[in-house]
């Protein structure tokens, strides 16, 4: 009697455990089935770790996410162009320091509230607040006042004439947010397409369409930005059907995506070089550098890395940059091993160089590119050793505190200005993380900066790009191709200048 | 008919490279309510037989051949089930080792009342209620509490006394014992035969007694097999054998039954050092406390012992197990850290030869290198000087030389003991502990490691500290002899005093029971 | 009584030494939040402005103070990271881990004491040879490569489940038990390789000694031994493993957490170390060490249950 | 004298066969395993190529020849260190138990909450990189897993007979514990060793992303079994070639532990 009992609880189980398992695969697949219109899943390789709130958001990542939730006053579109958001229109005083933003009417944050101009300044208030020395946008150090001319009009006066205040006002981080809000860490309200619905740590963010929004409205009802943590499960998270959309591919990943999606190419955004440390005694020798460019070749690079794709670039401007950008440094130094060992042995460092990359090992294309540019350099006698460290260990060691010789990254713009570039060669810039040290570039850059005509600072800035391909301050390689995964479902993927994942443009297919 | 007829049975191993027969054309027949004794040596055959009987060889590397007839019915031919319905019901069994052979996470009325529940229709309150009287029914009193606890909780005789109520639960017709008593102290082994007597007489039980004991086996049986190698040596009523044995084998055996006789050797000289002595010795064992902050509590276990040994001298310790007898042997040697009193030796290592043999040597270490290893932690010998000494020991104590090379797994008991002494020799000591030395052997080379050991003291001039609950083996060696109860030592005196005169009534009580006339 | 006592003391112990580790480790290692935080856009004054927000100017010894008596105050602070309480943080993702750990734990027990007793009542047969040497071809295989054998097999091939198509449990209750099952599958499976081989061998020893012939004797049939004497002697060592294998998934299945997206205590682990969140670094090591040393415990106590001994040894 | 048993040599044929080839990849193999060639990206198996290329065109049959060595080393210097520490640890706690064991044993449960990762960073902060640092970071992470297992041996062990018998012959403490006890319980040490070996190979792979360990383009089993997910579906050959040499040499050295501890007696 007892036995049978125990066997009876015994198939009960098994029972239970099975009727679970089918109706797990029934939820999985109900998933992919009429609702999949007004749904997608986004993947996202990493969580946001960190406040969400937008001022605080210091990670591509974040500010990508979080471009659907927040507006500025500003925003850029896809072109890189900036097109008025919360603000409808702005006029700048002769002299260049006078901003007057004039509100768009009855824009709605996402608790229902309508933007008043208080909400407007307390934001960029927070954002130049310099208690803390630098404030949050170190450009909004340079705000002398903002002011309230009446309920929709704003007047921010700046100390310095600065032609690039528009696209930090445009930065996902100028975001405006309600004005006394205690809980914007963990509770984002802002006035974008998207309203903020959940978040579970590591797992997904929930976004739902907000209904008033003033423009455009999106197409998708509801977006899970899902954590794909492991790489190397990705594409079969993506082929199984559990993500829709996933940004940031490596070429390898995209090239074993099924038929179902639409791969879309396109580039990082960032240029991606072998950043010497000038302090590092051999590479304070120019002709060093220029014989570690002339080792490299690019060509097999972007072929072993993305199948040829990307864009090879020879200074530190990506090509979307198109204002900025001059193809013609990519041939400052083309593939000459010869020429190489030469200005070697000039330098005394024939068969002797020996130095060190350290590549931050959660980036595999920069880990590829390492080993690849290994194999290259033997070629001309120099012998490099790889070190991988994780991403906090990088951040410390090699670009706070510059004990490096060597590394491998790519380094990207956080809004659409030259300076988000060019800045950090300036000798006694803080995140001179290479120690460039050229008078010629300084004096450039401050021209470049103090100079009122467009047209003329851009020639000026194209000068720092030049002083730094010549100089060989760093083994310029490239700006990473990467891969867009569209499910078929779906299409009207922008790509940007910037980090930003636009999702309010993506339509269903049906619904087209 | 008989209740139990061997026809020419022949048991065969398969397992080996080549069938090993164990056992060769057994003939014998158990009427019932007969009680008869199978004796031999170990590897004899007797203890397969008994499985055999019972059902319980029945596997694919075993051949068995004959036929096994309870009353009449092949049980050889029978059925699994068959079997099963006969095991438990028509023949019962007890086996040498009641600690390993209860199970022990089980309580002690479970298993008593197992074979109540295999083979009768039974409610729980009755098979308790029938549980309960078996129990008294073996002479074990607080069987409320027995009943339900573990056999780790019961002495040896209380749990070899449940494997007898287990076995006789259901009345069987025939019990198999197999040595049943062996693993007993003296005292415990008499009660138990005698229980065993008045079970077979109340219930008409046959009852085949399996022992290397022949004086038990006297006590007990009335009629006996004496089987050597797995062939009848020799059959017949008891009295008959033992008074007028008809074969060598039987004889010999006979002989070597370790009797209250003094081994003759020369009287020690009366100028002698001590070289051990003990002075009011008190050792403890700490008991655990229940409560988190409660001081630690220590039993004692040792009272005030005093006594003394002398050179090339023999001295014995007699005691039933549990008496302390151990903890005075490890006490001595300072293996035993928490106790009082004086001990004197003038040995810088006191060597002790223990019981088991079997574990005493490091199984994975040739014979030559557990010789060795004194030499090499004490002395500064060379290789060769080493190898010299064992060669010497391994005479000494008659041991092949070839064997040196060996696993001790590879030796005989007989072998594995001889290597201990010779291990615990190859210091010089001046004395050494003997911890029941011989009582795990057959009587055949009980008696010739005993004469070695003899002979060991005479060249040696070594004294011997010998701890053992077979009194005969004491007498038999022994110059001075103390008898210990509870942690106290309740008499001592030379062997001859204690056996011929003993003045303590719990040394009558022990020689009574070892059947001494005095 | 007292058992217990002195078992909560050496839980103490364990706890306040596994946390100084934890905090001396966060003290040596490069990077702090602080720097993660900023990234790439950190400047000297702002990186020191938020060290002092967050409290990271005071000395070593005395942030370990201060955090041991928010501790003891039950107070387990906040993510440097998210912002966010770290008990909610736990608290939210503690039942995957534990689910996941429970259902591998299942399947530990319902594969390997089947198996193993199979085993060990054919051993030498054939069945036996082939349950041995399936055991030790599990055995060899590294968990992660197992781990995507089962997602190619169920989630590509025959479409069981939807790789990375993880559901949390407020959600859809079924989905979250029916993808766990394959993770937890892909756990179970060299632990119950193992626990067949301890099992076999235990119940081959116990069955070797004198009680199963005592049994046999008494008319009991090879199943009645087996189950009624031999399995719960047998299961003495087990239970040591069984305890070993509990802790072991519930603190080591990181690798299989990432391998099937599931956002467990593993991953967020794993991640507050990289970005150097201490809190919840502390508050997951703390309750891995103590669940540990519960399981140790619970082991304990389920010893003294099977071994009746041990109640009068200590 | 012993018989070992089948299952033992098998064992023995295969760990040698995997140790030979990894032996041979020492002095020679067919490419430079770090040669990498743009037009053989992901080449399937061929003649040329027995085993495929890699992402970067370099020979996988030379990467896994010259990979095995490293892992091989790193993988039995954990074992070594781990086990070497345990059995210390285990033996002293088991042997000598009280408070000796009591402290040790609360500094083993804590070890074993204690994230390897966490102590890999720590070992690189304190040391810096190298392929020593790993098999110290591995090994201290693994003593506690040995030192367990151990323990129960000697706690077991401490009683019999033998121990005793070695005590009264003069051995010191240290002498019975590895002298004595050691040997006996090797049935257990190696199946304990074998699954260690595993974990340790894995974990070489996992630790080289910190920094520390084999670094690229050097191969080892680890990292070219980690490298291999990536490609996945459309070149299997790259996951399934280092995997198979790594279960074969586990499963190889597994049977002959097997076969040590069943063919005694």
């Amino acid at each position: 009697m007892k036995k049978a009992i125990k066997k009876g609880i015994l198939g009960l189980l098994v029972i239970t455990t099975l009727t679970t398992a089918l109706s797990g695969c029934k939820g999985a697949s109900d998933k992919t089935g009429d609702e999949n219109s007004s749904h997608i899943t986004v993947g996202i390789a990493q969580d946001l770790e960190e406040s969400l709130n937008p001022h605080k958001a210091e990670a591509a990542a974040t500010r990508e996410i979080l471009f659907n939730v927040f507006e500025g006053l500003y925003k850029p579109n896809c072109d890189g162009e900036l097109i008025p958001a919360v603000a409808k229109d702005y006029h700048c005083s002769e002299d260049g320091l006078a901003y007057m933003f004039i509100l768009r009417d009855n824009v709605m944050f996402h608790n229902g509230n309508t933007v008043t101009a208080e909400d407007v300044i307390s934001s960029i208030e927070a954002c130049a607040d310099t208690s803390d020395g630098t404030p949050l946008i170190p450009a909004f150090s340079n705000i002398k006042t903002i002011e309230k001319a009446d309920e929709s009009t704003i007047v921010i006066t700046l100390a310095e004439r600065d032609a690039d205040f528009l696209s930090y006002i445009a930065s996902v981080k100028a975001a405006i947010l309600p004005a006394g809000q205690t809980d914007a860490d963990t509770n984002p309200i802002g006035t974008g397409p998207y309203r903020y619905v959940s978040r579970s740590v590591q797992e997904n963010i929930v976004m739902e369409k907000f209904d008033a929004y003033w423009g455009d409205p999106a197409y998708i009802e509801k977006v899970t930005f899902k954590v794909c943590a492991d790489p190397d499960a990705l594409v079969m998270n993506l082929n199984g059907g559990a993500v829709d959309m996933m940004a940031h591919l490596p070429v390898s990943q995209a090239q074993q995506l099924s038929k179902d999606f639409t791969v879309l190419e396109g580039t990082m955004n960032l240029v991606q070089a072998m950043y010497l440390n000038h302090d590092f005694a051999p590479f304070a020798d120019e002709r060093v550098r220029q014989a570690l460019c002339y080792a490299v070749d690019k060509n097999e690079i972007l072929e072993l890395v993305s199948d040829g794709k990307g864009e090879q670039v020879g200074s530190s401007m990506f090509p979307n940059f198109r204002k900025y950008y001059l193809p013609s440094l990519n041939d400052t130094y083309s593939y000459q091993p010869e020429k190489a060992k030469q200005l070697l042995k000039e330098a005394g460092y024939e068969n002797s160089l020996r130095f060190t990359v350290t590549v931050p090992s959660n980036y595999p294309q920069h880990v590829d590119t390492a080993q690849i540019l290994v194999e290259q350099l033997k070629e001309v006698g120099v012998d490099v050793a790889i070190e991988q460290v994780e991403w906090n260990t990088w951040l410390s060691s090699v670009y706070s505190e510059r004990q490096y010789e060597a590394t491998v990254v790519g380094v990207d713009a956080s809004n659409l200005t030259a300076t988000a570039m060019l800045s950090r060669f300036c000798s006694d810039a803080g995140n001179n993380f290479i120690n460039y040290q050229n008078t010629a570039y300084d004096t450039a850059y401050q021209a470049a900066q103090l100079e009122l005509d467009d047209a003329a600072q851009t020639k000026l800035y194209q000068e720092c790009e030049m002083i730094l391909a010549e100089t060989a301050a760093n083994v310029y390689i490239q700006d990473l191709a990467e891969m867009v995964a569209l499910r078929d479902d779906y299409t009207g993927y922008a790509f940007y200048p910037l980090y930003v994942q636009d999702i309010a443009k993506i339509k269903p297919v049906a619904a087209s | 008919m008989s209740l139990l007829k061997l026809c020419n049975l022949s048991i065969t191993f398969l397992d080996g490279k080549e069938p090993e027969t164990v056992v060769q054309n057994l003939s014998m027949t158990i009427e019932a309510g007969e009680k008869v004794g199978l004796v031999g040596e170990s590897g004899s055959g007797k203890t397969i037989s008994a499985l055999a009987i019972a059902g319980l060889l029945k596997r694919k590397d075993v051949r068995i051949e004959g036929q096994i007839l309870l009353d009449g019915r092949d049980l050889l031919a029978c059925t699994d089930r068959e079997i099963r319905e006969v095991q438990g019901k028509e023949i019962g069994m007890i086996f040498q080792e009641p600690m390993t052979s209860l199970n022990p996470s089980r309580t002690i009325g479970w298993q008593v009342e197992e074979a109540l529940r295999l083979h009768t229709n039974l409610n729980a309150e009755e098979r308790r209620a029938r549980a309960m009287e078996a129990l008294r029914e073996v002479e074990l009193t607080d069987t409320e509490r027995i009943y339900h606890t573990y056999p780790h909780a019961l002495s040896g005789g209380q749990r070899q006394r449940v494997m007898i109520a287990a076995a006789m639960i259901c009345r069987p017709r025939l019990l198999l014992a197999d040595e049943p008593t062996t693993a007993l102290d003296v005292t415990v082994q008499k009660q138990m035969i005698a229980l065993l007597h008045k079970l077979s007489e109340t219930h008409g039980t046959a009852i085949l007694f399996i022992s290397h004991d022949l004086a038990l086996v006297r006590t007990l049986c009335d009629r006996m097999l004496v089987l050597r190698q797995g062939k009848t040596v020799e059959e017949g009523a008891t009295e008959q054998i033992f008074t007028a044995p008809q074969k060598e084998y039987t004889k010999e055996l006979l002989a070597a039954v370790p009797k209250f006789e003094r081994f003759p050797r020369p009287l020690p000289q009366e100028d002698r050092e001590s070289v051990l002595q003990v002075s009011d010795l008190c050792a403890y064992y700490p008991m655990e406390s229940r409560k988190l902050f409660q001081k630690k509590q220590k039993k004692q276990v040792l009272h005030h012992i005093s006594f003394a040994i002398q050179q090339g001298e023999i001295v014995g310790l007699v005691g039933e197990s549990g008496c302390g007898k151990t903890t005075l042997a490890k006490a001595i040697l300072g293996l035993h850290r928490d106790d009082t009193g004086e001990i004197t030796h003038r040995t810088e290592h006191p060597q002790m030869v223990f019981q088991d043999a079997g574990s005493s040597l490091n199984p994975s270490k040739t014979v030559e290198w557990i010789l060795q290893e004194p030499l090499r932690n004490v002395t500064s010998m060379s290789a060769q000087e080493m190898q010299e000494r064992v060669t010497q020991m391994l005479q000494l104590v008659q041991l092949k030389d070839t064997l040196r090379k060996r696993y001790p797994w590879q030796l005989s008991g007989g072998q594995r003991q001889r290597v201990c002494i010779a291990a615990a020799l190859m210091l010089q000591p001046e004395f050494l502990i003997a911890d029941e030395p011989v009582s795990a052997l057959d009587v055949t080379v009980q008696k010739q490691i005993l004469l070695m050991l003899q002979d060991i003291v005479q060249k040696t001039k070594v004294s011997i500290f010998m701890i053992s609950h077979d009194l005969r083996v004491v007498y038999q060696m022994c110059d001075h002899v103390l008898v210990m109860k509870d942690g106290l030592i309740v008499e001592s005196g030379t062997a001859e005093e204690i056996y011929r005169h003993p003045k303590h009534s719990y040394t009558k009580a022990l020689l009574e029971s070892a059947g001494a006339s005095t | 009584m007292k058992y217990a006592g002195k078992k909560l003391v050496s839980l103490l112990m364990t706890l306040l030494f596994v946390s100084f580790l934890v905090f001396w480790a966060f003290a040596v290692i490069p990077g702090d939040p602080a720097l993660a935080q900023l990234g790439t856009n950190a400047t000297p004054e702002r990186l020191e402005a938020l060290r002092e927000e967050m409290g990271l100017n005071v000395p070593f010894l005395q942030r370990y103070m201060r955090w041991l008596l928010h501790f003891c105050k039950g107070d387990l602070g906040q993510s440097y990271s998210y912002h966010i309480p770290v008990s909610d943080m736990i608290l939210e993702k503690l039942p995957i881990s534990l689910c996941m750990t429970g259902m591998a734990f299942v399947m530990v027990l319902l594969i390997s004491i089947p198996l193993g007793i199979l085993s060990a009542k054919h051993r030498g047969g054939k069945l036996d040879t082939v349950i041995c040497a399936g055991n030790q071809v599990l055995m060899s295989v590294p968990p992660f490569f197992s781990g995507i054998l089962i997602t190619l097999l169920f989630g590509m091939v025959l479409h069981w489940f939807t790789p990375g198509g993880f559901v949390s449990m407020q959600q859809n209750p079924a989905g979250f038990f029916g993808y766990l099952l394959f993770p937890a599958f892909a756990i179970a499976l060299p632990k119950a390789a193992m626990a067949v081989k301890t099992l076999r061998s235990a119940l081959v020893t116990e069955l070797g000694k004198d009680y199963p012939r005592t049994a046999y004797s008494r008319g009991n049939t090879r199943n009645q031994v087996l189950y009624g004497h031999v399995l719960k002697n047998a299961m003495i060592p087990v239970l040591t493993f069984f305890g070993m294998a509990l802790s072991d998934i519930l603190t080591g299945s990181i690798i299989i957490e990432q391998v099937f997206g599931i956002p467990g205590i593993g991953r967020i682990l794993l991640t507050s170390i990289m970005n150097r969140d201490y809190p919840v670094v502390e508050a997951i090591i703390m309750l891995m060490a103590i669940t540990v040393i519960v399981v140790n415990f619970l082991v304990d106590l389920l010893y003294r249950k099977l071994d009746p001994q041990i109640h009068v040894e200590t | 004298m012993k018989r070992l048993s089948i299952t033992f040599w098998i064992g023995a044929v295969l760990a040698g066969s995997i140790l030979l080839f990894f032996l041979i990849g020492c002095f020679w193999t067919p490419y430079d395993p770090q040669a990498m060639n743009a037009s053989m990206k992901l080449a399937g198996i061929s003649i040329a190529h027995p085993m495929g290329c890699d992402a970067f065109g370099r020979d996988v049959l030379s990467r896994v020849m010259d990979g095995g060595t490293s892992t091989l080393l790193v993988a039995c210097g954990t074992v070594l260190l781990g086990a070497g520490l345990g059995i210390v640890i285990g033996a002293i706690s088991g042997y000598f138990g009280g408070l000796a064991d009591t402290i040790l044993m609360r500094i083993a449960d804590a070890l074993l909450a204690f994230p390897s990762v966490l102590l890999a960073l720590v070992v690189i902060a304190l040391l810096g990189t190298g392929e020593i640092n790993v098999i110290l970071s591995l090994g201290i992470a693994f003593a506690p897993s040995f030192a367990r297992v151990v323990r129960g041996e000697f706690l077991r062990s401490r009683y019999l007979g033998y121990v005793q018998a070695a005590r009264l012959a003069g051995a010191s403490h240290a002498r019975i514990l590895f002298v004595h006890i050691l040997p006996n319980i090797r049935s257990v040490l190696i199946s304990a060793v074998l699954i260690g070996f595993n974990n340790a190979v894995l974990s070489e792979a996992a630790l080289s992303y910190l920094g520390i360990g084999v670094q690229p383009p050097q191969a080892s089993l680890g990292s070219m079994l980690a490298e291999s997910q990536t490609y996945l579906l459309t070149a299997p050959s790259l996951c399934i070639f280092p995997g198979v040499a790594l279960i074969l040499l586990v499963l190889g050295f597994g049977l002959m532990g097997d076969g040590l501890s069943t063919g005694r007696k």
